[in-house]
């Protein structure tokens, strides 16, 4: 059941595309971070339902996240952005306090640094353990000395696969072990994968990841054995201000839809939706977001393709160039003839 | 205030979000912003310790501008009423009420009472060694003769009438006094006065969250007061949205006060008999008072039948009901007290630890130790091995060496324990409700529950004990110790059966407290929870779905008293019995059919009609008319000013922390001039004010929980899923500390007071502010204090800074707030570290004496009150 | 036969004829992702439960498969959670199960390096001794005046505020009965 | 400094000394997570640039020796063969071995994805595999063995065996530079239409120095000019590759793999300018010359492949232009 838009662009049913027949709706997560407190339950609860292992116990110094990113082990993790900036009309109570200038980007290149002499450049945080050491730098919140902060707020948000409309993981995945479910979610299948590596770079997000000692990869499933029982994914149930919520991915793009406004009109003029336009380089992601600031201060790319949009170019190039190969192969000898 | 509910109860504060969302305003008042301030309309910056300048001056800026909800304050507080003559306030005496007596830090409270009640002169000091205003629990102390009248003044102007008093009171907490102690400037302080009082009144409604925040401070109590008054004038009690939520931290810590295990509570807060009690009668006569008004005038049919369980047919009206079997107090016996006990050595033999991890949960971890580390022998009961069971191997004194494992006499059994799931039971949640647990799976191995252990334990002792003479081991022997058993198991239901109470007439289970008798026919367990098994039905395991039940979900689960979700909740409805208004309407008066009736179950006698009024010469019940709505005050109205039962005066006043870098600027009293101190080499206190060299420990410390950890951490660190999470003990502090002090972000730091030192990495962020607090500038410290030596991930025990001082109401420690120096690098290790305390405690110049010396008022430094002056116990 | 089908189940063939050619959905999928469910509708039997964290009292479900605890979540029928957990209500099938749940009674003897193993009735024995050994040399029969003590100072305990209600009242009846006073709970911490 | 917090302070950028060549773009550029990489790193380590290498090599001499056979050149068609045939081999252990299941090689088989490069891939390696395998045989049979029924049927079938591996060895030089192409690693999308030229460049010139080196120079002269014109392919189309305007392209300019390539496109040059020069006299320069041309094939692979690690570790190469181009359409909006 191949549409036009089957690589690329708007697609309206991608379980049908996937030749699933009278299938259930696609079923999404709506991930409101503006009712995020950072409590990690969808963490806990995510690993308890998939048996998920520890990652690492390691202290980040990125604010509360001790996480890091999502990764092979860590399929939901909680960001923790400290900024220099006011949320909305909410009064941090900073004003007229004997304050000095921020310690935030400080701390941020502490961190920074660190994770640069990593292995994979943090990349192994929500997959590995990542010891970033003591680092010993020039004395934070030192700044020029002259500025005062006033103001502050504290960002939190649950990231999790996104569940593109286009995978770029499951696209290029030669096995089948990545697959597009009824539910238009997309499924990593532990018995089938043989760990070679593809859907991690194929990923846009950098969600998925190959664990190291079981030589998978993994990454979220929107519990997929629960959804077939009519439950819904363990993080969603858990998270206690509904800040995750689970349901049609059009239901769930109306309720968002309605929040952006209402959180616009309380002065959250900053609040921006995230994955919700089935017009983007993805189709539009399965689990979409609420967000705060730009997408990027969540570790979230901007702007992100499917690297399949460019399939057929590709295909193109790479044929052209294997004819030429042919043609100069064969010309290198025509030229000195028979022997 | 005092809460950090986003972290510490996540899934409660779905409500506040939900609140929100639907246009409340939140406002969020701490000493750093937390993941709750995240989520915050406003939150203000507070120095820790001085809550009750702040609400002090909410309370000045209500009266100030008459935005108290007159009608309610009038019909329902003892706002009219008068005091007496003899009453002196802070305001004459530089920080002090009248009666306080500086040779033993305590008050006779008698000259609080009200005119037309006269008291007798008590001296203070029993009252405070057996933290008996804490035994009046929710009765509230008695008021001889309240039920016939209080002398009042309607219009509150007469100037001894309460109302006035407060006025004058919280004069000097103004504004600008509010700045210069707390460090928030005004305008953001009127910002929150104007909030509070403009959300206020008849057709709306302020609710107010307080957690250990408040409760562990020396002057705890009277947080909770100063919340109670700013609530109570502004009609927020007994009304939907309206109320103080204390946000408790455990399971079932609402039910072990409940059903207590503390030295100084029989169950449904009956007070534990002390030597003044000579018979029964007496003890009741305390708890009753004569001529008072109110439900404890039937705690002569609670008692009764409490002894009838306890003893069964051994109790008879003829012995008292075994009254004489019960042990008594006549002093300080709580917790801390004990561990110095056992320090000091030939006093305490053995100790129970269950569930409780004190080597690294209660403050001072290290006299905790050194405590179990002379002892004769230890059980520890839990899931996992924990501190407390391995301090002889590896506890933090080992590396010191002041305690050797070949040298540590105490003799230690670990009983593995089974969890919530391996057993059934009812924990009582934080606002009253029973809720029971099925057992879902057989534990193993040598689990087993508490259940069985006592009883086992019971058991054994009355098989080893029979046949014994001695008169001391009757209590034992007529033990009614007869609970259903399957195996060696007992069954929870059947003890939760005889908590409710039973009839013995008949054998059935009463259906509430009004159902018990004081002639020995019931038999009942706890009071206040009759009523949890009525109709012989489990009440406490009704889960009738959310989506099945009105808005108060009357039918999951069991709120004592008598299933009512809000106290006092005749109250939302105006003298007449009317709602204030149609949007805050839950109970009220139906006329027609003569009853309270609304959403929720009337606190109130159903058929009692607000207009009637109380014949001459009634007391208890029969005393309360039809508007009073604290049924179970004993003048029937919310206390704006206590007359009695508060060790530390009648109303919040504000002191310094036990140990302050700030001198009070409100009074000469500094610190709360009640305030238990334990004056001993092995508990040494950081100067304060007036003392000299307070700037040796410059900053102001203060520790809370992680969402990722559980207190102590033995239910936490020990999990990889938690663990990861928060893997490693941290101080946050501000960028402007880090700058002072030379701390790099996740280097490492090490905090100092004069207990101990420990090691921690450094956070810096903006979440932490420094304070200008009367035009200095104050820094302020944070930990989180889960970590010990074992587990998953390891740390420091940040409660070996704290050193023991306590609230003298409760005697709950001042854990919240301490001084402290921060510098960065890691702490000595071993040996060297005894001397690096040691020369701290030399350059602060501090004796046991420091801190010690508690009554200032008046420029006068009384003496100090050190443990070699702590009247012996006789015996 | 057994070729024909395994031909059949060859996502290949199921690519040439059936539904998904491009072979990203139906037809890569596994026989166990076509079988999958979740293990909760498979257990024996579930209890209710609520959580041993906060006081909150978020309603737990235990589901039970072969007497072993397989999942714990929430419970959405509790007017209090909405079914909702923590990440430590959440963590509570590793609080239960995980291996650091202790199985055994141990016992340090005074002066010892190391921990032994006892027999629970054993050790049930000995500390019936030793409460009635320190209940006697802690006894207090009267004050100084005269009046009535009728307790011991030798025995101490300190409970954590995750007992049951019924728990508390056994200990504290127990040790009233014993004369022991001080009785504490973390309640007073 | 921005007032939000969120753009850094400006620092300098590092050095070029390879143990901190990161962030070539400074942080204030920019906003990330605690610059932390929005991509995960590739898993795949040395095996696959290596694969790279040899797969191309085997193609490479697929076609050679189907040349070499069809214009009579026995010992470079011998060589080519055997050599390409080993290659082959070789790409398929270290493929394997890259698994993080290797006992599960045969899942690749499971499905055909027109999608996944990989997918792709693996069907051309089948059908080029067998005839490479066959080719090869026919050439290395022991005496006793070719006079016999089988040999005999062997030897016949070789020809057309070499023929349908060299029908094939295009895409399995080729099809690669698409696997590179389709992720999210910028290094490797962005150069997405100069890569195959890269590659398959790489694979003649690499297969050229394999001929120069084993077969005599009397019959290397088709593989002496292959090697020049792969190499010179492969040199344009990488130089293009450094000239892309944009910020990924720093990816290849800079650090470790700017370096590799540097080495590659000597080597490389070095080779081509041999095996039209001395190479056609000297066994020993042509043996020079072949070894460098598929050194330089070799140090190209590693080159490309660490441009793309190094693009997912730095979040710059992400965040910046997604960031523009979201600016440029939205002026684009803006001007609707």
């Amino acid at each position: 059941m191949t549409a036009e838009n089957s690589f690329y662009g708007p697609l309206a049913d991608p379980a049908g595309d996937a030749g699933h027949r009278e299938h259930p709706p696609r079923m999404g997560f709506f991930t409101d971070t503006s009712v995020c407190i950072g409590c990690k339950a969808c963490e806990v609860a995510c690993k308890e339902w998939n048996g998920i292992p520890e990652d690492g116990i390691d202290l980040l110094g990125m604010s509360f996240d001790n996480t890091g990113m999502l990764g092979a082990s860590s399929w939901r993790h909680v960001a923790f952005i400290e900024q220099e900036r006011p949320l909305g009309r909410q009064d941090a109570g900073l004003a007229g306090l004997p304050v000095g200038p921020s310690s935030t980007e400080e701390a941020e290149e502490v961190v920074a640094d660190a994770l640069e002499v990593a292995r994979r450049g943090g990349g192994d945080l929500g997959t590995a353990p990542v010891d970033l050491g003591f680092p010993s730098f020039d004395l934070p919140g030192a700044g020029t000395g002259t500025e005062t902060r006033t103001q502050f707020r504290w960002l939190m948000s649950s990231d999790v696969c996104k569940h593109c409309t286009h995978a770029g993981c499951l696209d290029v995945c030669p096995t089948g072990a990545l697959f597009r479910t009824e539910f238009g979610t997309v499924v990593v299948q532990p018995d089938i994968c043989n760990g070679c590596g593809y859907c991690v770079s194929g990923c846009p997000y950098g969600v998925i990841d190959r664990r190291p000692d079981d030589g998978r990869a993994w990454k979220c499933t929107m519990c997929y054995d629960r959804l077939r029982d009519g439950l819904e994914p363990a993080c969603a149930k858990a998270c206690p201000t509904d800040s995750i919520q689970f349901g049609p991915l059009d239901e769930l793009r109306r309720n968002a839809d309605r929040r952006l406004a209402a959180l616009h009109e309380a002065g959250v003029t900053e609040a921006q939706l995230y994955g919700r336009d089935p017009e983007d380089g993805v189709g539009g992601d399965g689990a979409f977001f609420l967000l705060l600031d730009d997408p990027e201060v969540y570790g979230l790319p901007p702007d992100p393709v499917v690297p399949t949009r460019d399939l057929m170019s590709m295909w193109k190039h790479a044929g052209v160039a294997a004819s030429a190969l042919l043609a100069v192969s064969a010309a290198v000898f025509v030229r000195g003839g028979r022997r | 205030m005092g809460s950090n509910m986003a972290e510490a109860h996540p899934v409660g504060f779905q409500w506040v979000i939900e609140a929100k969302a639907r246009g409340a305003k939140v406002i969020h008042i701490d000493p750093r912003f937390t993941r709750t301030s995240a989520h915050a309309d406003q939150h203000v910056t507070l120095r820790a310790g001085t809550d009750i300048a702040f609400l002090g001056g909410v309370i000045n800026y209500i009266l100030t501008h008459d935005l108290d909800f007159r009608e309610y304050v009038r019909a329902y507080t003892n706002a009219p009423f008068l005091l007496s003559e003899r009453y002196q306030d802070t305001e004459d005496l530089d920080g002090l009420f009248s009666g306080y007596d500086p040779q033993t830090a305590s008050y006779d409270a008698s000259s609080w009472s009200y005119a037309s009640t006269p008291m007798e002169e008590q001296p203070g000091h029993h009252l405070k060694e057996v933290s008996a205003p804490y035994q009046h629990g929710a009765g509230g102390p008695f008021i001889e003769g309240a039920a016939g009248g209080i002398e009042s003044d309607p219009a509150l102007e007469h100037p001894r009438c309460v109302f006035q008093v407060l006025k004058r009171h919280f004069s000097r907490y103004t504004p600008e006094m509010v700045e210069r102690i707390c460090g928030v400037p005004q305008e953001l302080f009127l910002d929150v006065c104007r909030a509070w009082t403009e959300n206020s009144g008849r057709e709306r409604t302020t609710a107010l969250v307080y957690s250990v925040g408040w409760t562990q401070h020396s002057v705890g109590a009277q947080f909770i007061r100063a919340g109670s008054i700013v609530q109570l004038l502004l009609g927020n009690i007994g009304r939907p949205g309206g109320g103080i939520f204390a946000l408790r931290g455990h399971a079932s810590i609402q039910g072990s006060t409940d059903v207590p295990t503390l030295f100084n509570l029989l169950p449904g807060y009956l007070p534990m008999p002390d030597t003044t009690h000579e018979d029964l009668s007496t003890y009741l006569d305390g708890v009753r008072g004569r001529g008072q008004k109110g439900f404890w005038g039937a705690a002569d049919a609670y008692m009764v039948s409490l002894l009838k369980e306890y003893w069964g047919d051994a109790a008879t009206a003829e012995n008292d009901y075994c009254f004489d079997y019960l042990p008594r107090i006549n002093g300080d016996h709580g917790t801390y007290r004990t561990v110095m006990d056992m320090v000091d050595g030939g006093k305490v033999f053995g100790y129970f630890l269950l569930g409780q991890n004190p080597a690294v949960g209660s403050a001072h971890g290290r006299l905790q130790r050194l405590g179990m580390a002379n002892l004769d022998w230890l059980v520890v009961r839990d899931l996992a091995m924990i501190e407390s069971a391995t301090f002889w191997k590896d506890a933090p004194e080992i590396e010191t060496g002041e305690i050797v494992t070949e040298k540590c006499r105490t003799e230690v059994f670990f009983f593995p324990a089974a969890s919530h799931v391996e057993k059934a039971g009812t924990f009582t949640q934080t606002q009253r409700m029973l809720q029971w647990r099925d057992q879902a799976v057989e534990p193993s191995g040598d689990q087993r529950s508490e259940l069985w252990f006592f009883h086992q334990l019971g058991v054994r002792l009355k098989e080893k004990l029979a046949g014994s003479t001695d008169e001391r081991d009757r209590p034992v022997l007529d033990l009614a110790w007869d609970y259903e058993t399957e195996g060696e198991e007992p069954s929870p239901s059947d003890v939760l059966r005889h908590i409710n109470g039973i009839d013995l007439n008949t054998g059935r289970t009463v259906d509430g407290y009004l159902d018990l008798k004081a002639d020995g026919t019931t038999a009942c367990g706890c009071w206040i929870y009759s009523g949890v098994y009525a109709g012989e039905t489990n009440q406490s395991r009704r889960r009738t779905s959310r989506f099945e039940t009105g808005p108060y979900d009357a039918e999951w689960g069991w709120t004592w008293p008598l299933n009512r979700r809000v106290l006092y909740n005749r109250a939302s409805a105006d003298p007449q019995g009317r709602p204030w208004s149609a949007r805050k309407k839950l109970v009220w008066w139906d006329a027609e059919a003569g009853e309270w009736t609304g959403h929720d179950t009337p606190d109130f006698e159903k058929n009692k009609p607000p207009d009637y009024k109380a014949p001459e010469g009634a007391s208890g019940i029969q005393a309360l008319d039809g508007d009073d709505a604290f049924i179970m005050m004993r003048d029937g109205k919310g206390w704006l000013f206590a007359p009695a039962g508060l060790a530390d005066g009648p109303m919040p006043t504000h002191y310094e922390p036990h140990e302050s870098p700030m001198r009070n600027l409100l009074y000469g009293q500094q610190g709360n001039p009640v305030r238990k101190v334990y004056g001993r080499p092995d508990n040494p206190s950081n100067p304060a004010p007036p003392e000299a060299h307070f700037e040796v420990f410059p900053f102001v410390f203060t520790a809370a929980r992680l969402t990722e950890h559980h207190t102590a951490g033995a239910m936490s660190r020990q999990l990889p899923y938690l663990a990861e999470l928060q893997p490693e003990l941290f101080v946050e502090v501000s960028p402007e500390l880090a700058v002072e002090r030379g701390l790099h972000h996740l280097d490492w730091a090490h905090v100092i007071t004069s207990r101990t030192a420990v090691d921690a990495r450094v956070v810096v962020t903006d979440r932490m502010a420094p304070l200008r607090v009367d035009g200095r500038v104050v820094h302020q410290v944070w930990m989180p204090y889960h970590w010990g030596q074992t587990g998953l991930t390891k740390g420091d025990v940040v409660n070996d800074l704290i050193g023991v001082v306590a609230d003298p109401n409760v005697f709950i420690q001042e854990s919240k707030v301490l001084t402290c120096d921060v510098r960065p690098g890691r702490r000595p290790r071993g040996p060297a570290l005894l001397e690096y305390v040691a020369d701290y405690r030399r350059r602060a110049g501090i004796t046991t004496e420091t801190g010690t010396r508690i009554a200032t008022a008046g420029g006068h430094v009384e003496r100090a009150h050190i443990e070699s002056d702590r009247p012996e116990e006789q015996s | 036969m057994g070729v024909k089908r395994w031909i059949e189940a060859w996502p290949v063939y199921r690519q040439l004829t059936g539904t998904d050619p491009l072979g990203r959905g139906k037809a890569a999928q596994s026989a166990r992702s076509a079988g999958l469910t979740s293990r909760t509708e498979s257990a024996d039997r579930v209890a209710g439960s609520v959580c041993p964290y906060c006081a909150v009292g978020c309603a737990q479900r235990v589901f039970v498969k072969d007497g072993k605890v397989v999942q714990i979540e929430g419970n959405p029928d509790s007017p209090i959670s909405r079914g909702r957990l923590c990440p430590k209500g959440s963590a509570s099938k590793q609080l239960v199960t995980g291996p650091q749940r202790e199985q055994r009674v141990l016992y340090r003897p005074p002066y010892g390096t190391a921990w032994q193993e006892l027999d629970l009735d054993t050790a049930m024995d000995m500390v019936v001794d030793r409460v009635l050994d320190a209940r006697r040399k802690g006894w207090q029969d009267t004050d100084a005046d005269g009046r009535p003590l009728r307790r011991t100072m030798g025995l101490a305990s300190l409970g954590g505020a995750t007992l049951d209600n019924e728990e508390n009242y056994l200990i504290k009846k127990l040790f009233t009965a014993l004369g022991a006073l001080q009785i504490e709970n973390q309640a007073r911490i | 400094m921005s007032r939000d917090g969120a753009v850094r302070q400006g620092r300098d950028g590092r050095d070029d000394d390879g143990s901190r060549e990161r962030s070539m773009v400074p942080r204030a550029t920019f906003r990330s997570y605690y610059g932390r990489p929005v991509l995960k790193p590739p898993v795949w380590e040395w095996k696959i640039p290596a694969y790279l290498f040899t797969g191309g090599l085997s193609a490479g001499a697929a076609l050679l020796a189907a040349g070499a056979d069809l214009t009579d050149r026995p010992e470079l068609r011998r060589t080519a063969r055997v050599g390409g045939f080993a290659a082959l081999l070789a790409s398929m252990y270290l493929l394997v071995a890259d698994l993080g299941r290797p006992e599960r090689f045969h899942h690749m088989l499971r499905v055909a994805k027109p999608s996944s490069p990989m997918s792709v891939g693996t069907w051309i390696l089948v059908a080029y595999g067998p005839g490479s395998a066959l080719a090869a045989t026919a050439e290395v049979l022991p005496a006793a063995v070719r006079g016999t029924l089988p040999g005999r049927l062997l030897r016949l079938a070789a020809r057309p065996a070499g023929l349908s591996a060299a029908v094939f060895a295009p895409g399995v030089a080729s099809y690669t530079a698409v696997l590179l192409s389709q992720t999210a690693v910028p290094a490797w999308h962005d150069a997405r239409r100069e890569l195959p030229f890269v590659f398959t460049g790489s694979a003649a010139a690499s297969a050229a120095g394999l001929g120069m080196l084993t077969a005599p120079v009397a019959e290397a002269g088709p593989a002496r000019r292959l090697g020049a014109v792969g190499a010179a392919a492969e040199i344009v189309a990488s130089r293009l590759i450094d000239r892309r305007p944009g910020l990924v392209t720093q990816a290849y300019t800079t650090g470790h793999p700017h370096r590799l390539r540097k080495a590659s496109e000597y080597l490389t040059l070095g080779g081509a300018v041999t095996a039209l020069t001395l190479a056609r006299r000297s066994r020993v320069a042509a043996a020079l010359g072949g070894l460098a041309l598929m050194a330089g094939s070799v140090l190209q692979r590693f080159g490309t492949f660490e441009a793309g690690v190094t693009s997912t570790k730095d979040p710059s190469y992400v965040v910046e232009p997604q960031r523009r181009r979201l600016q440029a359409r939205g002026e684009g909006r803006d001007e609707e």
